[in-house]
């Protein structure tokens, strides 16, 4: 298993906001203000690396999954974005979670998600992964929305969500990573 | 396996890739064979009817309640109250689109047309809050007060103008309705009925 | 390399007081290194470009965003690789787990020292050079078998069985169908290989059109060597919708990378010895690369030999975006009922086409036809 | 044939054992047969060349409040006709045996009616929880099941 | 290969193929027990999306339902649609306008043509070729915009009603669908040349999973599977509905062309041939569609009459029953809905048995299966 440090962490919504540089206190003491300027650069870097080369875990449960499909396929083609897709959690870096999760699914969910190296995000694609969609309400056996399993960085609405909307969502979590900071925030 | 046949599946082997891979090279070669839709820039027109997100507009809207009854997910919840002038005012009208299925039921019943599919369909989000839509910006509490008090000066004007006669009739409060019977007797394919129906004093709340 | 050194010391003379090997080490440092920096260029790009064939074959761009047209995809996706933590699994046997990636990218990176990039640019002209390449090559099995066994995993194991016996099988065929190069140069040597094909026939002195079967041979070679490096049709080994990711389902990050480089290293390598064995390697057609200045006449050659060097990987990218895959059983049947006995008989008509007509092709004759 | 026709057949065949014709507002009619009948009176049907009823289309549980049923809807690829066959059973402990050796389509659809409805089928080759997993509690399409609040500490 | 095994001793190894696996078309499981790379036991595990779809069939109104069947089988979700209301307008004996039969006819073939496209693509990404999917999504995706100008949505329709459709086709919708026909039948000749008749394609499918007539029938195989077996039973010709009789079209049956009758390739090509016969029929439907209403006068509360009913229709995945019970109130009593993939899967084993890995994901891939039909 991976000794990932969001293990122990509960599952909540979203991932805890990205701490703020804090101004006035240079990252690295002794280095100066110019520090600042390396490590944003560095960030920068890394972030626009993470970002542009967002390998997806193929993770098809249902209805959502064809349009995933479709939105990975010529007339989308989210390769576009350098998002491709693997078959393997262990060489992906989003899970995108396109479809009901039954309770039958919900510790394979989970498995798959500590399988992951970090760092990873998640998207819930579509109604019923964001709340259970049309079977919140009568059915026993659906888990009432993913983000109580994983943390859920980006929330897709639709069901299906068009796949235009799929690639906007890639995009905010793309805007997401920018915003990122790796080095020299205190944690 | 004779010779003939062992140099046959040779052949065909050879024939069928080279097939194959004439059409893919005809693909390869040929930029107009091209489909993608660059999404960002490029974007697909929206047919007419698109179900994409709902939108009410709330200054037509009756507060029916039709919506709230039909969608099979209860993803519609509103809440409204009897105003001075007898008509429901809305206090508070959420679609949570997180949950919603876009089957388009609740649009088709919509008695007036308040309630729509617009195009949109991008709204992702980091928060699984901002997925329930609020259209009614004001809190619902200050709207119910506010009505109540026009209610209550309403009353009192009523009261003043009309005798005591009157004013036994006013103070009346009117029983809350059990809703989805009246309902299925008002569906029926009159939306009027429907309109007409729900006479409500108590806040009526579904969620 | 030493003599390479000697001359060296003796065109610069502040080196002269420094002990021979000094420089015979820096040397093989440097060059050591111009060819890392150009395996790993050839690794990013070559992914890049397989994915937009991809894209160009299935109607669609491929990555474009990233950087001019998507041109820095690769850059992106190795500094992610290498940010990426690396997971070592809990019950995988960890010494092997860790060594596998290196075996297989050693296994690719090595062999690019005996290509002949051009006239004078080869690392290492290896009298045994084809045989070394074979050698060095067969690292990537011991590499892609520890990474299957080490990954604690049947998935993995079952892509490294598998690429195990499809390596060894297709050795053979491979090895049988480069034999007729080597006959016709009478060396083992690469550039002797390639010089063999030079002269002033242009394009019809290269081995592929030097006779009948060394044409057959130039196409049963691309097919075993397809198979060799993992290319579709006979990507048994990774088979995504089988396997789910073959002997490196358990792999991550960089060590993953590695995987990753390395198949492109394989590529351009299988590529090189088509090029240097059929396609005339860096002879440009018509010319004598040899009698330019040393500077302009290698990269004259190094265009050349490069230009159809990459033309090979486009077309083995080309089929593998065509071809389904074979399964085991038939992988292995392809093996040995077609490519090996294939191979043999073609080995046999090029070694009694050479004994006949005293080593000449047909082009050759039809030249001393007209004098 | 008709569906009178096939009710007198295996009245005449199985005596008591055939309870009743269901056929007014029931498309396809339902034969209604005893359950312990059920695997004889399916066999008939099967082998029977005047019926053979070789596929077995749908096998489903019902719940009726008070009793528990099994339908099945044979149809006949030979004859191109189709029957329904019911089976009644008591709300406790319902059971009845297999019919998965006349027809090999039974075994997943009775599983599936064990699985949400709890009825049993005596001699079943492999009679598990198909659906839901292992551990889960109850049998949901029954009109008396209550939603359980949580499982495996994850909110229902 | 087996003479040797005794010298050896020999173990057999259990592995366990999904739920997240990309060849299982969704979250199949398979519990596989090999003996190296030959399957002796292949036993799947269904049920990992299982939505209740039964149970919330008896929890909202007959209507209601309709936008559940899209989920039903997303691939088809015209089909299931259409199938939702010829039960319940069987149940309660509404008679539908022929433009609105029309209309479902030519929505039904044309979603029966995109279930197809992705029955073939899936199943040569399945083989490892993966350029013929994303063609095949890429003519999925005009059969998309068809249904998204017909009805507003790209995959999840509801576009039937009970006693009609939600509405009339909208202008230009049945001169778009002529086009895309013309576009899209020489296409049927392409992936033939590029892949059907491949060599390497047809040793992977020819003479794997071999299912014969009888054991097909036996097995409640329906649909292409069944065909594939060379049974020419099609519920669109044998219990004719809805406007079907109207239409000339063949059967397409297995044949045995390039293996044995009833392998993976003959279901293969079942699905092939089936697209082209459904061209021809949305052909006729649009040049023939009569005017007038699309949809019949009902209630907006209706309760159909106290009874029991199973209608059946042919869907992509083989024939989709559903067995409806009425207590005569605004909800189903008991709705049991049987599809072509659940029952398929029973006879999964049995054709495993003795097969290769990489034929458990041919054999899949030839089943057409799809999970939300399996576990609804």
């Amino acid at each position: 298993m991976s000794p990932d440090p969001a293990h122990g962490q509960p599952p909540g919504p979203g991932p805890p906001p990205a701490a703020p540089l804090a101004h006035g206190s240079a990252p690295f003491p002794g280095l100066g203000p110019e520090a600042h300027v390396m490590v944003g650069n560095a960030d920068l870097f890394v972030n626009w690396a993470r970002k542009s080369s967002l390998w997806y875990l193929l993770f098809a449960t249902a209805c959502c999954g064809i349009e995933l499909m479709q939105a990975g396929a010529s007339r989308y083609d989210m390769d576009r974005f350098g998002a491709v897709f693997r078959a393997t959690p262990r060489q992906s870096d989003l899970m995108l979670v396109a479809g009901t999760i039954t309770h039958k699914m919900a510790d394979r969910v989970k498995r798959l998600y500590d399988q992951m190296p970090e760092p990873k995000y998640v998207i819930s694609m579509g109604s019923c992964a964001n709340t259970g969609g049309p079977f919140y309400k009568d059915s026993y056996c659906v888990v009432k929305g993913v983000d109580l399993l994983i943390p859920v960085d980006v929330y897709i609405p639709g069901c299906p969500p068009r796949p235009e909307a799929l690639i906007d969502g890639i995009m905010s979590l793309q805007k997401i990573i920018m915003r990122k900071k790796n080095y020299g925030a205190k944690a | 396996m004779g010779l003939k046949a062992y140099l046959n599946d040779i052949v065909e082997a050879v024939v069928t890739t080279a097939k194959g891979m004439r059409i893919t090279a005809r693909y390869g070669v040929n930029p107009k064979e091209e489909v993608t839709l660059q999404y960002p820039e490029e974007r697909w027109e929206i047919p007419q009817g698109y179900r994409g997100f709902l939108h009410n507009d709330i200054k037509t809207c009756t507060a029916c309640n039709m919506c709230v009854k039909v969608c099979p997910v209860d993803c519609i919840s509103l809440e409204s109250v009897r105003g001075a002038d007898k008509k429901m005012v809305l206090c508070s009208y959420d679609i949570n689109i997180g949950r919603c299925m876009y089957c388009g039921l609740c649009v088709e019943v919509c008695p007036v047309n308040s309630l729509k599919h617009t195009s949109g369909y991008e709204m992702a989000s980091a928060d699984r809050g901002e997925m329930i839509l609020h259209f009614i910006a004001e809190d619902a509490a200050e709207i119910k007060a506010r009505v109540a008090r026009q209610v209550a000066e309403a009353a009192a004007k009523a009261a003043e103008a009309a005798k005591a006669a009157e004013a036994s009739k006013a103070a009346e409060v009117p029983k809350p309705a059990d809703l989805s019977a009246e309902a299925a007797k008002a569906g029926g394919d009159d939306p009027k009925a429907a309109k007409a129906e729900a006479p409500k004093a108590a806040p009526e709340k579904k969620e | 390399m030493e003599a390479l050194a000697l001359s060296l010391v003796n065109a610069i003379p502040p080196l002269a007081g420094v002990p021979l090997w000094t420089v015979t080490l820096l040397l093989m440092v440097v060059v050591a290194a111009v060819i890392l920096v150009f395996a790993l260029t050839f690794e990013g790009v070559g992914s890049l470009v397989l994915r937009k064939v991809a894209g160009d074959i299935q109607a669609r761009i491929g990555p474009n965003r990233v950087g001019p047209n998507g041109m820095l995809q690769f850059l992106a996706d190795g500094v992610k690789l290498v940010l990426k933590e690396d997971i070592i699994p809990a019950n995988a046997d960890r010494l092997l787990f860790k060594l596998a990636p290196y075996f297989v990218f050693v296994g690719s990176f090595a062999a690019f020292v005996v290509v002949p990039f051009g006239v004078g640019l080869i690392a290492a002209d290896l009298n045994i050079g084809i045989y070394y390449v074979m050698a060095v090559t067969s690292l990537v099995v011991v590499g892609v078998l520890l990474a299957g066994w080490a990954s604690n995993n049947k998935w993995a194991l079952l892509g490294g069985m598998r690429a195990a016996s499809q390596i060894v099988s297709y050795e053979i065929p491979v090895g049988m169908a480069l034999i007729p190069a080597v006959l016709i140069a009478g060396s083992l040597s690469l550039q002797d290989i390639v010089r063999s094909q030079g002269g002033l026939l242009g394009i019809f002195g290269w081995n592929l059109f030097h006779n009948p079967f060394t044409f057959f041979s130039f196409f049963l070679y691309f097919t075993a060597a397809q198979a060799e490096t993992n290319q579709t049709p006979f990507d048994l080994p990774e088979a995504e919708s089988e396997l789910v990711s073959g002997y490196n389902v358990e792999y991550s990050g960089i060590r993953f990378g590695l995987f990753f480089l390395a198949e492109f290293g394989d590529m351009f390598i299988v590529a090189a010895l088509a090029t240097a064995c059929f396609l005339g390697g860096w002879n440009v057609p018509f010319f004598n690369a040899g009698t330019l200045p040393w500077i302009w006449g290698n990269l004259l050659s190094l265009g050349v030999f490069l230009a159809k060097a990459f033309a090979m990987v486009l077309i083995m990218m080309w089929v593998r975006w065509t071809l389904p895959r074979l399964r085991v059983d038939q992988l292995m049947r392809m093996a040995w009922k077609f490519l090996v006995p294939l191979t043999f008989v073609n080995l046999l008509g090029v070694s009694l086409w050479l004994l006949v007509f005293r080593g000449k092709g047909i082009p050759g004759m039809i030249a001393s036809l007209f004098g | 044939m008709e569906t009178q026709a096939v009710f007198d057949m295996l009245k005449g065949k199985f005596g008591d054992a055939v309870v009743e014709l269901q056929g007014a507002g029931f498309s396809p009619a339902f034969v209604v047969v005893a359950p312990a009948a059920v695997k004889e009176v399916s066999r008939f049907l099967k082998e029977d060349p005047a019926l053979s009823f070789d596929s077995l289309m749908c096998l489903s549980g019902v719940d009726y409040k008070e009793k528990f049923a099994v339908a099945y809807h044979l149809h006949s690829l030979k004859h191109r006709h189709a029957i329904g066959l019911k089976v009644m059973l008591p709300r406790e402990n319902p059971s009845l045996p297999t019919v998965d050796d006349v027809w090999p389509a039974a075994n997943f659809q009775e599983r599936e009616a064990y699985d949400l409805f709890g009825i049993a089928f005596e001699g079943s080759k492999d009679l598990r929880r198909i659906l839901l997993p292992e551990d889960w509690e109850g049998h949901p399409l029954r009109k008396d099941y209550k939603y359980p609040d949580f499982y495996h500490g994850i909110k229902v | 290969m087996t003479t040797r095994t005794d010298a050896l001793p020999t173990q057999e190894m259990t592995i366990n193929m999904g739920p997240q696996h990309p060849s299982t078309h969704g979250v199949l499981r398979v519990i596989l027990t090999t003996d190296g790379e030959v399957v002796t036991r292949a036993v799947p595990d269904v049920g990992y999306l299982h939505r209740a779809l039964e149970k919330i069939g008896e929890r909202v109104t007959y209507a209601q339902y309709m936008p559940f069947t899209d989920r039903l089988d997303y691939l088809a979700a015209m089909n299931c649609n259409c199938a939702w209301a010829w039960t319940v307008e069987k149940l309660a004996k509404i008679e539908v306008p022929e433009r609105a039969e029309y209309l479902r006819v030519i929505v039904c073939e044309l979603n029966r043509i995109s279930s197809h496209l992705i029955a073939f693509g899936s199943y040569t990404a399945d083989m490892g070729a993966f350029t013929p999917f994303l063609y095949a999504i890429r003519e999925r995706e005009q059969v998309n915009d068809l249904f998204e100008m017909l009805c507003g949505n790209r995959l999840t329709y509801n576009y039937a009603r009970v006693g009609g459709v939600s509405g009339d086709a909208p202008p230009g919708f049945l001169e778009k669908t002529r086009e895309f026909l013309d576009y899209f039948e020489p296409k049927l000749d392409e992936y033939n040349n590029l892949i059907s008749y491949n060599k390497i394609f047809v040793h992977r499918l020819a003479n794997v999973a071999v299912i014969p007539a009888e054991e097909a029938v036996a097995y409640g195989l329906t649909g292409p599977n069944l065909r594939g077996s060379g049974v020419p039973f099609d519920l669109r010709k044998d219990e004719p509905y809805s406007v079907y009789p109207k239409f000339d079209f063949k059967v397409c049956v297995g044949t045995g062309e390039r293996g044995t009758l009833g392998d993976c390739f003959d279901r293969y090509m079942v699905r092939i041939n089936e697209m082209r016969e459904s061209v021809k029929i949305v052909r006729q439907a649009v040049a023939r569609i009569p005017d007038g209403p699309v949809r019949a006068k009902v209630p907006r509360l209706f309760k159909p009459p106290v009874g029991e009913t199973y209608f059946r229709s042919e869907c992509p995945r083989g024939e989709t029953g559903i067995y409806l019970i009425s207590d005569g109130s605004v909800n189903p009593f008991r709705l049991k809905i049987r599809t072509g993939s659940f029952v398929t899967m029973n006879i999964f084993e049995k054709v495993t048995r003795g097969l290769m890995i990489a034929d458990v994901v041919a054999v899949i891939g030839s089943f057409d299966i799809i999970l939300p039909e399996i576990d609804r």
